[in-house]
């Protein structure tokens, strides 16, 4: 990896900065994105230091254009990315539908923001966890990370990119204005430390017309433009040499699935969570920012003789359901944080109900996480 | 050496699309009855002597289903 | 062991933002402490409310906002009726007092410094006056080495306004 | 005795058994017309990349060429052919596709790409149209008439000049033709694909089915008879005034000029970078 990519060091940094320098590390080549509050910064950095290792940062005339022109130079062969809020991404989800539909690795950062609608631009909320997952129409898995702090933005940054790459589809970053505008000790290692995965290609001179290009439980090499793969892409149902068909159901069929069961086969690989709850009877389940908060409860609750435990959420998408029923089967309570009114909460509930009990907390206000006095109340109340 | 050939199966038809017949000046073409697996009445070439290989009829024909022989020589003195 | 929360609040473009980053770049890269530094400001750029949040401690910070703050730090009359009531029972209080003039005595230690005036008369620039509260601060409190903060400045002020920090920061440690 | 060859048919994606337009369809003489400009200028496919988004024209690349080839979503081809490019320099990307999906839809990609100045060839087919959809009504459909959206007649002033619109934008190179000017149009385009900057070509283009028929214009030869009495050159057009020009086919090359072209400018840009940047913006390094 390019040392000159890698801005090793200590350093006070900015979530949304720290995610720009992951970017750098993990051998983003472009970036194109729309200003907008609170993720202005990652695409500040970006468009400062990309040029410098021959790059570039593109403002373009919307976020609808720049999901587009990530997805154009991912397949021309670079690692891209694009950031943005709430809004933006609403705008993009046809076309992450169509990375999806195409197989195309690219980071999303979503630096979530007051919402619906144009809401309150400086206020992080963990609002848009559903739509990452739903958001764009018909079945598809997804891969979302949720950073806790600076250095998880740069961190989970590089995960994105690996997972993008390795499992050619769109990864999330799905930080909030809370954690990207935070400031904490980053500490960024020195580029050998860094792993970085960069996608398959098919071999050179492969015969376009024997080249299974798509729709590959075990991820397609990918047909990258300008190798004279003579690659026809679309995003219409299509077979696995990327031949459209749009007429048999069964083709269809095995269009939906392969995209989906692409991500699911790969779902324990792709899994991260941090358990803390080895003899709880009462486990907080939460993700992001909210998840120090939960720690924070715990550790009160401990002192106070309570076998309390925290189950954190790093990938959120694809849904770890295996890892809450594990969970559940041990605690009596599980206990649901999320800065907003309960999106993942059903889902935690439809895995964990049938073995604990399963309550949400919502945050006192939609936009503060919650308050560990809060939380310990809750968690006192629960075990009594 | 065959100055004309139509790819039959490309053809969409003389009476559907027909533009071949209106851009020949020289009436090379007619509308036949034979039909291709597609439906379609390709015409057939019936004054192929007439043809000055001004390639009109290939470079209209939007399914790629004429094809004129490179011009070896001009014909007459135009 | 000690978790310290400090809130400054005031408006935008008084260097709200900049206090708390210079306090966070302070404590975590050259006072060997642990700090996390978020804020929160309204859409327009200047005048409208800021709110930057700083939580220094020697362990490592899990809960990463201000509950009750330790210190809260008032630049503007409209930051009062926001903040005041997130101050802890027995805290500090430090205030601007050329903008801060509606503060009631209460349960809290209030340390006014007329840092406007001063940057505006001392500096000629009222923007610094952020710095000399912090000065201030930090001689009340030795909340962190002086030499840390200097270096704090060094590293987070753009290279032709580092002579007029330090130099208001400096000014406020004489204040007290 | 050998039999004859089609010379574009090695163009072709060898799965693909014909064309997928409609009998007498303008757009398979837009195709060919491409065709022939690439094989005129001795290149090969693999010198390009082609990009196209949603409607009848998007098919004219996907599947039929035998190349490189992304079909994007409705109205964004250009801003995905933004990304390709800037990835891919060295190669020409073209995108092709109709007015409704480059101008009605994706007016502003189209717009802000033409200022950009980007090299790319923008090949739009105008047949005033919805033609998969089933005959919709266009911005570009004249005024008055009935289409299935518009059973009563078209409301809405139509959009008459989207050569003039993509000049106003700043493109470095417009040109528009009909189906009607096969030759004259593969000369543009082999202009266009030399060109350094955003080239764009409309070529006014028949749809018997939809539009035609239905607008009781005809079939296929008598939309092209209409369109041969109607064209006029740039040339000839400069003479006349607006009056005199009312419902005519401006035809011709309309704008062909050097100016700065971004893929070059973002080079340049990229070099100013390296060449020492000033330190980073608040990353509070120690």
């Amino acid at each position: 990896m390019d040392e000159k990519r890698v801005c090793t060091g200590r350093y006070f940094m900015m979530g949304n900065v720290a995610c720009a320098e992951g970017a750098m590390a993990a051998g983003c080549e472009f970036a194109a994105g729309y200003p907008i509050t609170p993720a202005t910064e990652v695409a500040n950095h970006l468009a400062e230091k990309l040029p410098q290792v021959g790059g570039a940062f593109f403002q373009m005339e919307d976020e609808i254009s720049s999901i587009a022109a990530v997805i154009g130079a991912s397949w021309a062969g670079k690692k891209a990315m694009t950031v943005t809020s709430g809004p933006g991404i609403s705008l993009m989800l046809e076309n992450i539908g169509f990375a999806i539909g195409v197989e195309t690795p690219c980071v999303i950062v979503n630096v979530q923001r007051g919402a619906p609608s144009t809401g309150m631009p400086t206020i992080g909320i963990q609002g848009d966890m559903v739509q990452a997952k739903h958001g764009s129409h018909g079945d598809y898995e997804i891969i979302a990370l949720c950073p806790s702090s600076p250095q998880e933005m740069f961190e989970h940054t590089v995960i994105a990119f690996n997972y993008a790459e390795k499992y050619r589809t769109p990864v999330f970053l799905l930080s909030d204005a809370f954690v990207g505008h935070m400031r904490e000790e980053v500490v960024i290692p020195e580029a050998d430390k860094i792993k970085t995965i960069y996608r398959k290609i098919p071999e050179l001179g492969t015969d376009p017309l024997k080249l299974k290009g798509f729709l590959d439980e075990n991820v397609a090499p990918m047909p990258i433009f300008g190798k004279g793969f003579k690659a026809h892409v679309t995003s219409s149902c299509h077979d696995e040499y990327g031949k459209r068909n749009l007429i048999d159901i069964s083709a269809l069929d095995k269009f939906v699935r392969k995209l989906s069961d692409k991500i699911l086969k790969h779902k324990e690989e792709i899994t991260l969570v941090e358990r803390d709850y080895e003899g709880a009877e009462v486990v907080l389940v939460s993700y992001g920012g909210v998840s120090r908060a939960a720690a924070e409860a715990v550790l009160q609750a401990r002192k106070k003789g309570i076998a309390a435990g925290t189950l954190r959420l790093i990938t959120v998408w694809p849904f770890p359901g295996e890892e809450i029923e594990k969970m559940a089967r041990k605690a009596k309570h599980v206990i649901v944080l999320e800065n907003n009114l309960g999106q993942i909460y059903p889902y935690i509930k439809a895995e964990a109900a049938h073995f604990s009990e399963v309550s949400f907390l919502p945050p006192k206000l939609v936009g503060e996480i919650q308050d560990p006095e809060d939380i310990l109340k809750k968690i006192e109340e629960i075990s009594k | 050496m065959a100055t004309l050939r139509i790819y039959n199966e490309l053809c969409k038809g003389a009476e559907e699309c027909g533009i071949c017949l209106y851009v020949c000046k020289e009436e090379v073409f007619q509308p036949s009855e034979t039909m291709n697996q597609k439906g379609y009445r390709p015409p057939v070439i019936v004054n192929e002597d007439q043809c000055t290989q001004c390639e009109n009829c290939m470079i209209f024909c939007p399914d790629l289903a004429i094809v004129v022989s490179e011009k070896k020589q001009k014909k007459g003195s135009q | 062991m000690g978790r310290t929360e400090i809130l400054i609040g005031g408006v935008g473009g008084q260097g709200v933002v900049l206090s708390g980053i210079l306090l966070g770049t302070a404590a975590s890269l050259y006072d060997g402490k642990q700090a996390v530094q978020t804020q929160s400001y309204s859409s327009e750029l200047r005048g409208g409310s800021a709110r930057a949040e700083v939580i220094i401690s020697e362990q490592r910070v899990t809960d990463p906002e201000v509950r009750k703050a330790d210190i809260l730090i008032l630049m503007a009359e409209d930051a009062v009726g926001r903040y005041l009531p997130k101050i802890k029972p027995g805290g500090l209080l430090v205030i601007d007092s050329d903008l801060v003039k509606g503060v009631k005595p209460g349960e809290y230690e209030i340390l006014s410094v007329p840092a406007t005036s001063i940057a505006d008369k001392e500096m000629n620039n009222i923007v610094v006056a952020n710095l000399i509260i912090l000065g201030a601060l930090l001689k009340k409190t030795g909340l962190l080495s002086i030499a840390s903060m200097e270096k704090a400045i060094e590293v987070s002020v753009p290279q032709k306004a580092k002579a007029l920090n330090l130099k208001a920061f400096q000014r406020g440690l004489e204040l007290t | 005795m050998s039999e004859l060859v089609h010379p574009y048919h090695r163009f072709i994606r060898p799965t693909v058994t014909h064309s997928s337009f409609c009998p007498g369809c303008g757009d398979g003489t837009i195709a060919q017309s491409i065709l022939r400009a690439i094989d005129g200028l001795d290149m090969d496919m693999d010198d390009f990349v082609f990009v196209s988004g949603i409607g009848c024209a998007a098919w004219i690349p996907s599947p039929l060429f035998n190349a490189d080839v992304l079909h994007t979503t409705h109205g964004r081809p250009i801003a995905f052919a933004f990304g390709i490019k800037m990835g891919l320099t060295e190669k020409k990307v073209m995108v092709v596709s109709g007015d409704g999906d480059l101008v009605a839809i994706g007016g502003n990609h189209l717009i802000q790409n033409a200022r950009r100045n980007i090299e790319m060839v923008v090949i739009c087919s105008n047949n005033g149209i919805y033609g998969m959809t089933g005959g919709q009504a266009a911005p570009t459909t004249p005024m008055g008439v009935k289409t299935t959206t518009t059973p009563y007649g078209t409301f809405e002033n139509v959009f008459e000049d989207i050569s003039g619109l993509v000049i106003a934008a700043g493109a470095s190179f417009v040109a528009r033709w009909t189906t009607g000017h096969p030759r004259q149009l593969t000369a543009s385009i082999k202009k266009a694909i030399q060109k350094k900057g955003f080239a764009f070509i409309e070529v006014i283009s028949q749809c018997p089915v939809q539009f035609g028929r239905k607008m009781g214009v005809g079939n296929a030869v008598q939309m092209l008879e209409d369109y041969k009495n109607r064209s006029i050159s740039i040339q000839e057009a400069k003479k006349l005034s607006k009056e005199e020009l009312k419902g005519r086919i401006v035809v011709g090359e309309l704008v062909d000029l050097d100016k700065p072209e971004m893929v070059e400018e973002v080079t340049r840009m990229r070099k100013k970078a390296m060449g020492g940047a000033e330190a980073a913006v608040d990353t509070g390094r120690s």
